[in-house]
C-alpha cells in the first residue's frame, strides 16, 4: 500500500476529484494548507505592496494498494495541471498496514 | 413642558441613542481591521471606554465641560450630576465623550497594556476631552467667543481623539513586525466583512451625531436637521467613491478597507461643517476627504512609519483638522469661496492648532508618565501569542 | 415651522435612517447566502451603491422622479437638489432608491464584473427607478391618476428591483457548477448566521420603510402609523413561519435559509397594502407570500434554471407583484373580499404589469449593451478563484 | 390627534422598534456563547419565538394582559386585537413578550428538540406571561393594587423569563460532557464577539425597553425619559466595570463574557426601578449587580449544577427579582434608605416572590407534560453531532 | 517508530482521547479533514436535494515507539468503533527519526 | 528524499520560515493543528477553571533530497526552540517518490 500526498491548487479541486472519481478512486481525506513554492502572488493592501509565496492551497491524502499507485498518480497530474508555476507536487510513500475501524479488516481490503 | 421642547428632547435621546451604537461600529472596525488573536481585547477596551465614559462623564466630566466657566477655560466641575431638567443633554454629551476615547484604542490596537488603557480613557473622558471641548461648546470657551466653528465635533470630538493616538501609536511604538529592514508590512485584518458592517453602524450613528448636535428639531431646527442629514450623507458618499477610484488608479485595485476609511473620513470631515455649508459643498468636502486619507494612511506607515493598525489618526486626526479647516473654505455664510474672506479660515486655524496642541500636549505627559510607570506595552510573548490568551485568558474564536 | 409638521419631518427623517440601515441588512444576507471568496466584493458592491444612490438621486434622480410632471410619465429634471424645506423627503428618497438597486446585486453575486455592475447601479439609481417610480409615487403619474395603490412600494421598490435581476441573473448565466448534466446542484451560503442577522435588520428597516411611507405622523396619520407597523410585523411573522412550515413538509425539516427568505418575502408582500388592509388581512398576506416565496424559489431554480444565490428574484419580483395585487383582493376600501370587486385589482394588474414591463425592458437594453461592450462577468479563472482576489485584491478572511 | 399624544405615540413606537432589535442582541449572544455547530439552531428559535410572539400577542395574548382584568388575575380575552387606536401598544408589548420567551432559549441550548421549543414558546407567550404581567402591568392588577413597583420589567419580563429559564434547564438537563465526575467542564462559546456585539444590540435596546415604558413622553414624562435613560446606562455601566474587576480578582484576568453578563445583569436590575432611583441609586445598583451576577452564575453552576450556557437564569432571573427588591431600598419616594422604611420592600418582596411562584410552577407543568409526552431533548447523537445538522439539515459556517 | 494516521468521526473524538489517555499515549497532533469514502450524506439545500460523500473528520497523527503500535491501534478501532459506515481507517507507516525540539533528543526518547 | 514534519509553535513560526530561507529550503506546506502533549495551560472560563493540553500549534510538512535533510533539522530545531515545554516535535520519513504536477519532473528535480 501507498500513501499518496498531493497539494493542488484549490481551484482545481473538483476537476480533480472527478478525474479520482473516473478511476474508481473514491477514497481520500483533504484539508486546506497554506503553500511555500516558486509561485509568489503580489498584494497591495491599504497602499503596502507585498509580495507572498504563501499561497492557499489543498491537501489530499490518498491511501492506495499497489496496483492503483501509476493510474491513481496519473489522474492526479493530468487533472491538476495548468502549466502555470504553482500547479504543486505529489509525494509518494510507504504504507505499512491499514485497518478499516468499522470492521477491523486489514491490509488492503481495508481500502477498498 | 409644551410640545416643541419634548420634540427638541426626544430628538437629543434618540440621536444619542445612534450615537451611542457608534460604540458597536467602532469595535467591529477595529476588530476587522486587526487579527483574530487580539479581537477579545479589542471588545473589552470598547466596552470599558463606554462604562469608563458612562461613569466618568456622569461623575465629574460634564461639569468640567459645560459647568458655569471659570476663565473661559473650563468648567466648575460638580461631583454626580443630578440635574433633572437636563439628562438629555448629559446623555448626548456622555455618548459623544465616549467616542472621543474609543478613537484611540484603534490606532494603539494589538500591543498596549489593558489596565494601562483603561487608567488613559479615563484620563481622556474626565480631563482633556471635556476641557478643550469646553473651549468650543460651553458658550463661554474662549474659542467660541473668538467666533470658532465646529458644529459637531470635527476637531473637538474627532481630532482630539485622534491626537492622542497619534501620540499613542508613536510611544507605544509599532506591533511586532510592522517595519521590518526599514520597510513597512502589511498586517491584514482578519475579517473586513466585520468592518465593512461597522461602518455601515458608524454612517448610521453618524447621523445622531451630526444632525443632534443641533441640539433642538422644533421650529426652524427642523430644516436645520434635515439639511444636516443631507451634507452628513453626501460627504460620505462622496468621500468613500473618491477613495475607491484613488486606489483603483494608485494601486491597480478599488481597494476594501481604503474605501470603508473613506466613508469614515467623508463623515468625520464634514462634522464641522454639516450646518454650514450647502449640500455642493458637502460634495466637494467628502472629495477632498477621500483623497487625502488615502495620501495620509500611506504618509503615516511608509514615511513616518507610525503603526496605525486602523488608520485612525488620518481619518480622526488629520482629516477632522482638514474638514474643520474647510469651513472657512465653504461656509455658505463667511466661508473664502463664499466671499468671506480669510477671516473664518484664519479664525478655524487657531482653533484646530490650539486643540491639536492641548491633546497632544496632555496625551504626551499622561502616556509618557505611564510608559515610565506601568508600562504602555505587553511582552514580546504576549503580543506574539495574541493579548486575548494573556491579557484575558481566552480565545474568542472556537469551535 | 408648527409642533405638527416637525413631528412629520422628524418622522420621516428616522425612518429615513432606519431604511438607510436595510443597506446593512442586504449585506449580510447577501454575503450570508453565498461563498467566503466573493465576500468583498458584495461589500463594494452594496457599499458603492448606496454611495452612487446618495450621490445620483441628489444630483438629478430626485427631480426625476418627483420634479413637476412631463405628460404624466416623468419628472422635470433639475441638477443638484438644495431646496432647503424638502431635505427630508430627498433623504427618505434617497435611502428607497438606494434599496431598489441593491435587490440586483444578490442576485448576480459571485460573477459580476465590478465596474459593470457600479454603470448599472447608476443607472438604476437615476434612470429606471425614478421614471416608474414617477407614474406612482408623483401624485400626477399615470399610474396614481389610475387609481394603482402601492403604499409603499412592493411594486416601485422591490418589483423594480426583482426584475432587473432577473433579467441580470438571465443575462450573466448562472455560477459554474451551479447546473450540471440539466441538474441544479446546491451552493450553500458561507454563513447562514450573518443571513439571520441580516433579516433581522432589514424587518427593523422595514418599520421605517412602510411606516414612514405615511410621509407624516402627525393628526389623523398616526393611528396609521402604528397600524402600519402591525401588519408589517404580522405579515412577516406568518410568512416566515409558514415558509418553514412549507418546507418542513416539503423536505422534512425546517429549513433555516426559507424561513429567512420567508420572512423578507412577508415583509415584500405588505409593503404595498400596509396601509389599506386589517391585521387579519396581514395576517393572510403573510401565509401567501410564505407559500409562493418557497415555490418560487424552486421553480425558479430547478425549472427555469435561473442562478438566483440569494432568491432575489423570487422575494423582491414574484412576491412584490403578489403582494400589489392582493391590495385589490384585501383593501379593506376597494377590495374585492370587501366588496369591491374586480376594479381595484384590475387596476393593481395594470400597474403591476407595466411597471414589470418598464423594468424588464429598460434593464434588458442597458445590460444587453455593457455584455457586448465592456461584458458583465468576470473570467473563469477570476470566478472559480473567487472575486475578492481578482476584483479587489483581498481576502476578506484572515488570521 | 394632538401634537402631545401623537409624541406620545411615536415615541412608544420608536422604543417597540428599538426593543424589537433587542430579538438579534439575543440571537447573537447566544449563538456567540455556545459552540458552532448549533448556532442554525438558536437562529431558528430566536426568529420562531419572535414571530410566535407577533403572532401569539395579536390573536389572543394581548388581551389575556391588558383585557378587562377579570378578578385582578386575567385579562378578558378577545381574539384577533384589531382597535385602531391602540395600535402602538399592541406592538410595544409584543416585543416585550417577545423578550420573555427568547430569554429561555439561551438556557436550554444545545440540546433541546426544537418541535417541543415552537410548542412551549407559544404557551409561554400566550398564557404565562400575559397573566402574570396583568397582575402587574393592567393597572386593575392585584400587584398593582398592593403597590408592586416594576416600571418596566425586571420581575414581570426578565425574572418570568429567568424562571423558566431554570424550570427547562433542570428538566432537561445539562449538555453531555457539561459534568463529568461531579466536576463543571469549561464549554468555551464559539465567538465571543458575536457575544460582544450582540450586548451593544442589547444595551441600545433596553433604552428602548426601560425609557419607552414611560408610555409617554410629552409634558412632565419628557424628563423622566431622560432620567430613566440615565438610569438605565448609568447602571449597565457599573456593572460591566463591577464584574468585570470581580473576576480579575477572583481568576486573575478580566474576563470578558462575565463583563458582557455583568453589563446585561445591570441593565436587568434597573429595569424595575429606572424611574424611580436616582443616577447614584442606579449606579450602586449597578454596583450590586455585577457583583451578584458574577457569583450567581458560578453558584448554579458549580454547586447547583444546572447547566445554562448564557447565564440566563442568573442575569433574568436571579438579577430580575433582586433588581426589583432594591427598588423597595432605592426608590426616592418610599425606598428604606431614603426613610421610606420597609413597607416598599416587603410589597416588592410579595411580588417577587408570587410572580416567580407562578413562573416556576405553570413552566413546570408545561414543560413536564412536554416531557412526558413529546420529549424535551435531541438524541444524543443529535447533540453530538450538533442540531443544526440533525435539526434543520443544514451546517451554518461554510466556505 | 511507527506514524499512525487515524481518520475519525468528529463526534468520537473525546473517547479516542480518553481511551489514548488510559494507555498513556498522551502525545499526539490532530486537525480537521474532510474525508471521502463509502458514507454518504443527503441533504437538502433551499429545495436542493444533494448527497455528498465529502464528510467532516478529524485526522489524528501519532508516533509511537514500537512497542507501543498494537495496543494503540487496539484501543483506537474500540473507541472510535460505531459499527455503521464511515468509522474511518487508520494507517501506519514508518518513521526514520524523531526529534524533541526543547532537548534536541532523539529515537523512542523524544516521544515520551 | 525525505519528508520532515514539524510540529512547532504557532508564534515562533516567522522564525522557523526566515530560518528555513536562509538554507535555502523554500517549499514547504503548512496547517494548524491541535497538539496533545506535555504543556499543559491553565484556564478559567465562566469561573471554571480547566486546564487543557491541547494547543495550537503549527504543523510542517517539508520534503527534501537526502543532503538537505540534516541542514534542515538543524534549522528547525535552532529557530523552534525556547527551552520551555512545548516546542515541538520533528519527525522524519521516507519518500519513495515525488512529482511536480507542472512538468511532470520526478525524484528529487521535482523539489528545487
Ligand atoms: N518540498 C516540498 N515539501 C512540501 N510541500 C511542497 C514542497 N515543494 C512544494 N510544495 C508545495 O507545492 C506547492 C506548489 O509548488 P510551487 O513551487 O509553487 O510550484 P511548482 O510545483 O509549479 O513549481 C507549494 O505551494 C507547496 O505547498
Ligand atoms: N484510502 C483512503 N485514503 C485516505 N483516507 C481515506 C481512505 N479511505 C477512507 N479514508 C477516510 O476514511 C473516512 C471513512 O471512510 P468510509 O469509506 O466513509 O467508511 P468506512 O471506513 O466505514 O468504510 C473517509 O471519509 C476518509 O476520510
Ligand atoms: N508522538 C507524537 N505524535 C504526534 N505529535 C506529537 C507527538 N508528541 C508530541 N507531539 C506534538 O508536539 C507538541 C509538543 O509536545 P510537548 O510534549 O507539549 O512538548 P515537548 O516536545 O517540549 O516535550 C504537541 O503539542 C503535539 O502537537
Amino acid at each position: 500500500m501507498k500513501k499518496i500526498e498531493a497539494i493542488i491548487r484549490k481551484s482545481k479541486f473538483d476537476e480533480v476529484k472527478e478525474a479520482l472519481h473516473q478511476i474508481e478512486v473514491n477514497f481520500f481525506s483533504y484539508w486546506d494548507v497554506t503553500g511555500v513554492g516558486h509561485e509568489k502572488q503580489g498584494h497591495v493592501y491599504r497602499g503596502v505592496s507585498y509580495s507572498t509565496s504563501d499561497i492557499q492551497r489543498r491537501f489530499l491524502s490518498i491511501v492506495v494498494s499497489d496496483p492503483f499507485l501509476d493510474i491513481t498518480i496519473d489522474a492526479l497530474i493530468k487533472s491538476a495541471y495548468t502549466g502555470t508555476i504553482g500547479d504543486g507536487k505529489i509525494f509518494v510513500s510507504d504504507v505499512i498496514e491499514s485497518y478499516r475501524i468499522r470492521t477491523g479488516e486489514k491490509g488492503s481490503d481495508a481500502l477498498k | 413642558m409644551d410640545a416643541n421642547a419634548v420634540l427638541d428632547l426626544m430628538w437629543i435621546v434618540i440621536c444619542g441613542i445612534l450615537v451611542f451604537f457608534m460604540q458597536a461600529g467602532f469595535t467591529l472596525v477595529e476588530t476587522g481591521f486587526t487579527r483574530s488573536k487580539n479581537t477579545g481585547n479589542i471588545i473589552m477596551k470598547n466596552i470599558m471606554d463606554l462604562c469608563i465614559g458612562s461613569l466618568g462623564f456622569w461623575a465629574i466630566g460634564y461639569t468640567i465641560m459645560y459647568g458655569e466657566s471659570i476663565g473661559t477655560f473650563i468648567g466648575k466641575p460638580t461631583l454626580f450630576f443630578d440635574n433633572k431638567e437636563d439628562m438629555h443633554n448629559l446623555f448626548f454629551q456622555t455618548v459623544f465623550a465616549a467616542t472621543a476615547a474609543t478613537i484611540v484604542s484603534g490606532a494603539v490596537a494589538g500591543r498596549t497594556k489593558f489596565s494601562t488603557y483603561l487608567i488613559f480613557s479615563f484620563i481622556m473622558t474626565v480631563v482633556i476631552y471635556p476641557i478643550s471641548g469646553h473651549w468650543v461648546w460651553q458658550g463661554d470657551g474662549w474659542l467660541t467667543k473668538l467666533g470658532f466653528i465646529d458644529f459637531a465635533g470635527s476637531t473637538v470630538v474627532h481630532s482630539v481623539g485622534g491626537w492622542a493616538a497619534l501620540i499613542g501609536a508613536i510611544l507605544i511604538g509599532p506591533r511586532i513586525g510592522k517595519y521590518t529592514n526599514g520597510k513597512s508590512n502589511a498586517i491584514p485584518g482578519h475579517n473586513l466583512l466585520l468592518g465593512a458592517f461597522g461602518i455601515f453602524i458608524l454612517w448610521l450613528g453618524w447621523f445622531g451625531f451630526n444632525a443632534g448636535s443641533e441640539l433642538a428639531i422644533s421650529g426652524d431646527s427642523a430644516n436645520n436637521v434635515s439639511g444636516i442629514i443631507i451634507t452628513t450623507n453626501l460627504s460620505a458618499a462622496a468621500a468613500a467613491i473618491t477613495a475607491m477610484f484613488v486606489t483603483w488608479i494608485s494601486y491597480g485595485k478599488p481597494d476594501i478597507s481604503m474605501t470603508l476609511n473613506g466613508a469614515l473620513a467623508g463623515l468625520v470631515a464634514i462634522t464641522a461643517g454639516c450646518a454650514a455649508v450647502s449640500p455642493l459643498g458637502a460634495f466637494i468636502i467628502g472629495i477632498i476627504a477621500g483623497v487625502v486619507v488615502v495620501f495620509s494612511i500611506d504618509f503615516i506607515d511608509k514615511k513616518l512609519k507610525i503603526d496605525d493598525p486602523v488608520g485612525a489618526i488620518s481619518v480622526h486626526g488629520v482629516v477632522g483638522a482638514l474638514g474643520t479647516l474647510l469651513v472657512g473654505v465653504f461656509a455658505t455664510d463667511g466661508g473664502l469661496l463664499y466671499g468671506g474672506g480669510f477671516h473664518q479660515l484664519g479664525v478655524q486655524a487657531v482653533g484646530v492648532i490650539s486643540i491639536a496642541a492641548w491633546a497632544i500636549g496632555t496625551s504626551f505627559i499622561v502616556l509618557f508618565t505611564l510608559k515610565k510607570t506601568i508600562g504602555l506595552r505587553v511582552s514580546k510573548v504576549e503580543e506574539e501569542d495574541g493579548l486575548d490568551i494573556h491579557e484575558h485568558d481566552i480565545n474568542v474564536y472556537n469551535k
